[in-house]
């Protein structure tokens, strides 16, 4: 049987026999947004776990912070920080195998990062040597998207291209609250349910698009509602609590793998600084805001629960806190060196071979560079 | 064991085989696209693929463009080489954000990590009686995206022989087909099409002395009754049919041009920000002083595509071209 | 208070306090499609409504099996026949007060034709000597939408306007069920919900997208489920069941009207005939199918109940058949003369006033065209 | 009475004024956008209207530029004039079915019935050292595209004047600001920008008899500055501020050719079919016997925008434009 046979062959049947081709009401994501730190469920989760989620969250919000120093060094054109979203960055990493696939989107450099990408590399794009700064291929990461929502349709593609090919691979692909409201957030979701294809949809919803809040993007009673029009199930889950949004996205993962098809997630979160370094957050949002999420930080969240289980202590603290000095002094030093470009290389990858045309503007640049570096001679 | 016919007869018939003879050879070659699994496309192009090859290698999608061309675009990052089918020229435009910021450029964003080997097939162009929307020559688009191949053919050894080179090829190619030569048949090549003709050279249909017809797709034919009727005026023209639009192969239209002397563009697609401004263009750059007039355009009128009972006043024809021809100031000659 | 303001001020709160912005239980469709005729709900239909339905559907039947001829005839360049499908075409015309808009989709014909517009300019399109044939402006018909799904946002920005002009008007859009899988049907059901549009959307779901069934298309339990997901009511209806879709659409234009907001219809129906005149529909469905449905004819079902009811009788049923036989008649005769056309209208509405570039054109053109009636003349 | 200074110094403060002149003088007028309302825009280019109109008047949308787009159709129908900002080039791709399929074709569609007064905002080009899908040149596309007006300014004064004509156009405009012009100030026309600029008027920025640089936006500061560097070669070059792409001024164009003999079109965008082709093409067509040498072109590379590192070898530059003038065949002077 092949995949496409695997659909069934539903037919359109007269109003008299008509029935929902799939029950709709385990689809509906619950009321409340699934939470783990705080609550009972909490005892069930795995401390080695928790505190490896720990570990990544203080690294990835100091690699925040050290991204964003750059840009202040003029050492990063701009930098998205995800900071306040450390949780869904680091979770949507750590559920993954080796084999699956990570799509992110422009501001998941984190996530990418928590998947095993070098920083440097991960930060090539913003730095501005080049644009992807990664082979996607090494550890199954592909190009941080900027075009938004762009990027679902390629994990829906690339997972049901696995599955043709009878390979257990998963797609878990990032896009943010805004990011949904764009046409191909759309098809990719109905393809991907149409062809039970193995991806998580994660969103992360941080209440805005820049400037623009939510309520200004959607009058759905939550993201995650989306869900059912595709037919396949929508999760809600608090995107601040690391060890929920890990367990909710591991489910899916698992729910994917096992041929069930794909899953919406929605992540409730909150951008806590500002869109990007360049931005003015404080001309669309009030500081009472900002501190009442603050109230609610990932990190905290997850030490709290650390500290009075006792697996974490002040000792712990400083070793994790180390660790991600280290990562970000390695970051700032090999990021204060300039990169090494080749101008030449402009000419390389627009084709497998370089047409005639491109190989005479190869040899245009090449003289002008000659006689750039013989007028500079000269000037010596 | 195949559905499909051994000897085409026509263009549409010979893409079929293409899609099938690169089936059966490479298992990573899947079509998809609206209607073109279990009907076999609403041209009949990709008829019988389904049936051999099963659905999952011939799939029909759910009706949107961009999704289309966007799971292809993963389908591709898998190793993958999907031949993609827009139902209709101007149905390609909602996929433009992803061939544009994504197929045109992963190779590049990648270093060449992340090349697409990807077919785009796209119906172009009017003349079919089509309604609004059906009829549009959106080259100039392609043309104007670098990171794509341009291929369009216009006899139906061509349709095979570079819709197989298309499919073979590590870069995405948007293939455009010219629909009214869907039911052609070739007067001038009709062997049976197994040569794979590689992407990026233009070829002299006709030889001729007085003046050049440049052109590719739907206005080949076109010209070569233009050349023929040009014989009673006394002008032995030579067309050259460019097959591929990128890349450009400036030297066969090039040396063509030196020895001829005059040139005119023709195409269907609107004139102003059309195809014919770069041709005109780069031929004038290399053949200067060798153009004994300037290099002139014959094309559609710069307009929406008119509506069917219209269409004939729009479309470039044999008077349109000899019109043109003769003002390649042969006054000069004498 | 602006339209704008009146969505409120929703901002995302920490999940503790996370709470749906709207109730999704109302915005759920009913798990069956609603039913009129031959339920209980019948007898409370108003009989002058259902006699004008009634001779409607017969005049739309006759319609579609007109056109169909003619492109036989080579009168029309093609005709995609909504046989079958005369209740939805025909209820939506029906429920819109003068002022409203209908924005059309390509197979809509019946609907504009319902609306007012002259029989014969609504099919100037398909016999191709223009495209749209009638004044959009005349009877608020927007023109028929070739490109799928391409017409939603318009019938959104539209309502939208009237909206803040305070005007009273509503717009309701029509598209099939296979272009609900297109980006701009997510995009503008989701700016009518977040600018709460007075907009009501109209999903004929007719089994097929060309030879794409449904199951192809989507995996949703209806396409009626979607509405949630954007935050506005989903209903499902009998297509077949010309009092049910009247009702339905009623509703859902009163509460556009009524300040209510947007709100999706998914009508189940059938496309009897095939895609068009040019299509093989024996290539992707079996005969049986179409015999199922052919049980659950709009018009028989409508017949029934006038009959048992005692509203038609056959004198009745004859009357209307004989105006649908003369609408026919003069369809036919109109048709059948040659449109007058002149082809410097080519370069007459691209632009306000024609480009220097066009006038040279035109000029061309006016040039040939007297050199081909000079040489027509001097062949004589 | 007004939050936006009274006299505006750079491009971005002009095209604001613009807008709320507009809207003042029009209630039909509504800008539209991401983005757009509260923060003024990524550029601060709608900085205030919402503040002074409303957010019913200046509104931000649901992050979909083709849902931005098809509304603003559905506005415009209705007798609004909406005039929609497009982020950055490269995400105005996602509405390109709306605008080739309906926005350039309703009016004609319709018979002149149903036009479409709407003004699309596109900020255009690089040089502003953006990541990658934000310094596109998209001009290509539209130039290619039938009913369309392509406008854009390269001054002040024009920014202000093109903007109320184009909002004020009962046809689309597709309005290109060139990103790197956003803070520039006006060298050569610096008073209160309050004049209505007509659509379709080229205009000679600087005189000279040698040879012409036929430019638009971004490229036409370059072209000044290599026009005064060329000076220093012996070189008097006239500059012509193109303004409009669509309707093309062919006569200012031609008049300064036919004066100079010579002439080099220079832009940003790709070379290959991109605008210069047309331009080049149209000139050549016109002034054949006036030209020493053919027309030549400094464009971008055909590739994809390069990295903001490597941007600079990519733009055209006064050395690339000096070295095309250079080639201009002047032996055949002597
Ligand atoms: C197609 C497209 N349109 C517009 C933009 C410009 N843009 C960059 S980020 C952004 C907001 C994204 O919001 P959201 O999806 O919520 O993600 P977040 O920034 O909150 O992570 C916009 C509008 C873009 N990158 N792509
Ligand atoms: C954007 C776009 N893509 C493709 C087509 C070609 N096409 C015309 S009708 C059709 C099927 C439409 O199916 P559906 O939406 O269910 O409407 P129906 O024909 O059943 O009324 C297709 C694919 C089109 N018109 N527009
Ligand atoms: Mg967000
Ligand atoms: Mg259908």
């Amino acid at each position: 049987m092949t995949v496409m046979e695997q659909r069934g062959a539903y037919r359109p049947t007269p109003p008299p026999a008509w029935q929902p081709r799939t029950d709709p009401a385990p689809l509906l994501p619950d009321a409340e947004p699934y939470r783990v730190l705080g609550t009972e469920a909490a005892a069930k989760a795995d401390p080695e776990l928790l505190r490896r989620l720990y570990a990544e969250l203080v690294k990835g919000r100091r690699y925040n912070a050290q991204a964003t120093a750059l840009t202040k060094q003029g050492r990063l054109a701009v930098y998205p920080s995800s900071t306040g979203q450390e949780a869904c960055e680091v979770a949507a990493a750590l559920v993954l195998e080796e084999r699956d696939w990570l799509f992110p989107s422009y501001r998941d450099t984190l996530a990418v990062v928590a998947r095993g990408v070098d920083p440097v590399e991960a930060l090539t794009l913003l730095r501005g040597d080049w644009h992807t700064g990664y082979d996607p291929y090494e550890h199954r990461v592909a190009p941080l998207s900027t075009p938004l929502a762009t990027q679902l349709p390629h994990a829906v593609g690339l997972a049901h291209a696995a599955r043709l090919k009878g390979d257990d691979v998963v797609a878990l692909a990032m896009v943010g609250d805004g990011g949904t409201s764009e046409g191909d957030f759309h098809e990719a979701l109905n393809f991907a349910a149409v062809w039970q294809a193995p991806v998580v949809f994660l969103v992360q919803n941080n209440g805005f698009a820049i400037s623009v809040p939510l309520a200004k993007q959607t009058a759905a009673p939550s993201l995650a509602h989306k869900a059912v029009g595709y037919g396949m199930p929508g999760r809600l889950v608090d995107g601040n609590d690391a060890a929920a949004v890990h367990e909710v996205l591991s489910d899916a993962v698992r729910h994917a793998r096992a041929g069930g098809g794909p899953t919406l997630v929605e992540a409730i979160t909150y951008r806590v600084e500002a869109h990007t370094n360049a931005d003015d957050a404080t001309r669309y949002r009030g500081d009472s805001e900002v501190e009442t999420w603050k109230q609610h930080d990932p990190i905290a969240l997850l030490e709290r629960e650390l500290t009075a289980r006792g697996l974490l202590d002040d000792a712990g603290v400083e070793t994790v806190r180390q660790d991600a000095e280290t990562m970000a002094a390695d970051l700032r030093a090999r990021m204060n060196q300039d990169p090494a470009l080749d101008p030449m290389d402009l000419f390389a990858h627009v084709y497998a071979e370089p047409t005639p045309q491109l190989l005479e503007q190869r040899e245009q640049l090449r003289a002008e560079l000659a006689a750039e570096a013989d007028q500079e001679g000269a000037q010596r | 064991m195949t559905t499909v016919a051994a000897k085409p007869a026509t263009m549409a018939q010979a893409l079929t085989r293409a899609m099938r003879d690169a089936m059966a050879a490479d298992p990573s070659v899947h079509v998809m696209g609206e209607d073109v699994g279990t009907l076999g496309g609403v041209f009949r192009v990709t008829d019988g693929l389904a049936k051999e090859f099963g659905e999952d290698r011939c799939t029909d999608t759910p009706l949107a463009e961009a999704g289309i061309l966007g799971t292809a675009v993963g389908m591709a990052m898998y190793g993958l080489r999907p031949v993609v089918e827009m139902q209709f020229d101007a149905f390609a435009y909602p996929a433009f954000e992803q061939l544009l910021s994504h197929v045109a450029k992963m190779r590049n964003r990648t270093r060449g990590k992340m090349p697409l080997p990807l077919t785009i097939r796209v119906p172009y162009g009017g003349g079919i009686g089509g309604v609004e929307h059906h009829s549009d020559s959106s080259e100039a688009y392609y043309m104007a995206t670098p990171g794509l191949h341009v291929v369009t053919p216009a006899t139906v050894a061509d349709a095979y022989g570079l819709l197989r080179a298309a499919i073979a090829s590590d870069d995405p190619v948007v293939f455009l087909e010219p629909k009214r030569l869907y039911w052609s048949k070739d007067a001038w090549n009709p062997e049976e099409p197994t040569a794979v003709e590689p992407i990026g050279r233009a070829v002299v249909r006709r030889s001729g002395r007085s003046a050049t017809l440049i052109t590719y797709g739907p206005s080949v034919p076109v010209c070569m009754e233009a050349a023929e009727a040009a014989r009673a005026e006394g002008w032995d023209l030579e067309v050259v049919d460019l097959r591929s639009l990128v890349p450009f192969d400036d030297e066969t239209v090039c040396a063509s041009v030196r020895r001829t002397g005059r040139a005119v563009v023709v195409h269907e697609s609107g004139g102003f920000g059309g195809p014919g401004g770069e041709i005109a263009a780069r031929v004038t750059e290399r053949c200067f002083h060798h153009l004994e007039a300037p290099v002139l355009r014959v094309a559609g009128f710069d307009l929406p595509y008119p509506p069917p009972m219209l269409e004939r006043h729009h479309l470039p024809g044999v008077d349109r071209i000899l019109d043109a021809v003769g003002r390649l100031q042969w006054e000069a000659e004498s």
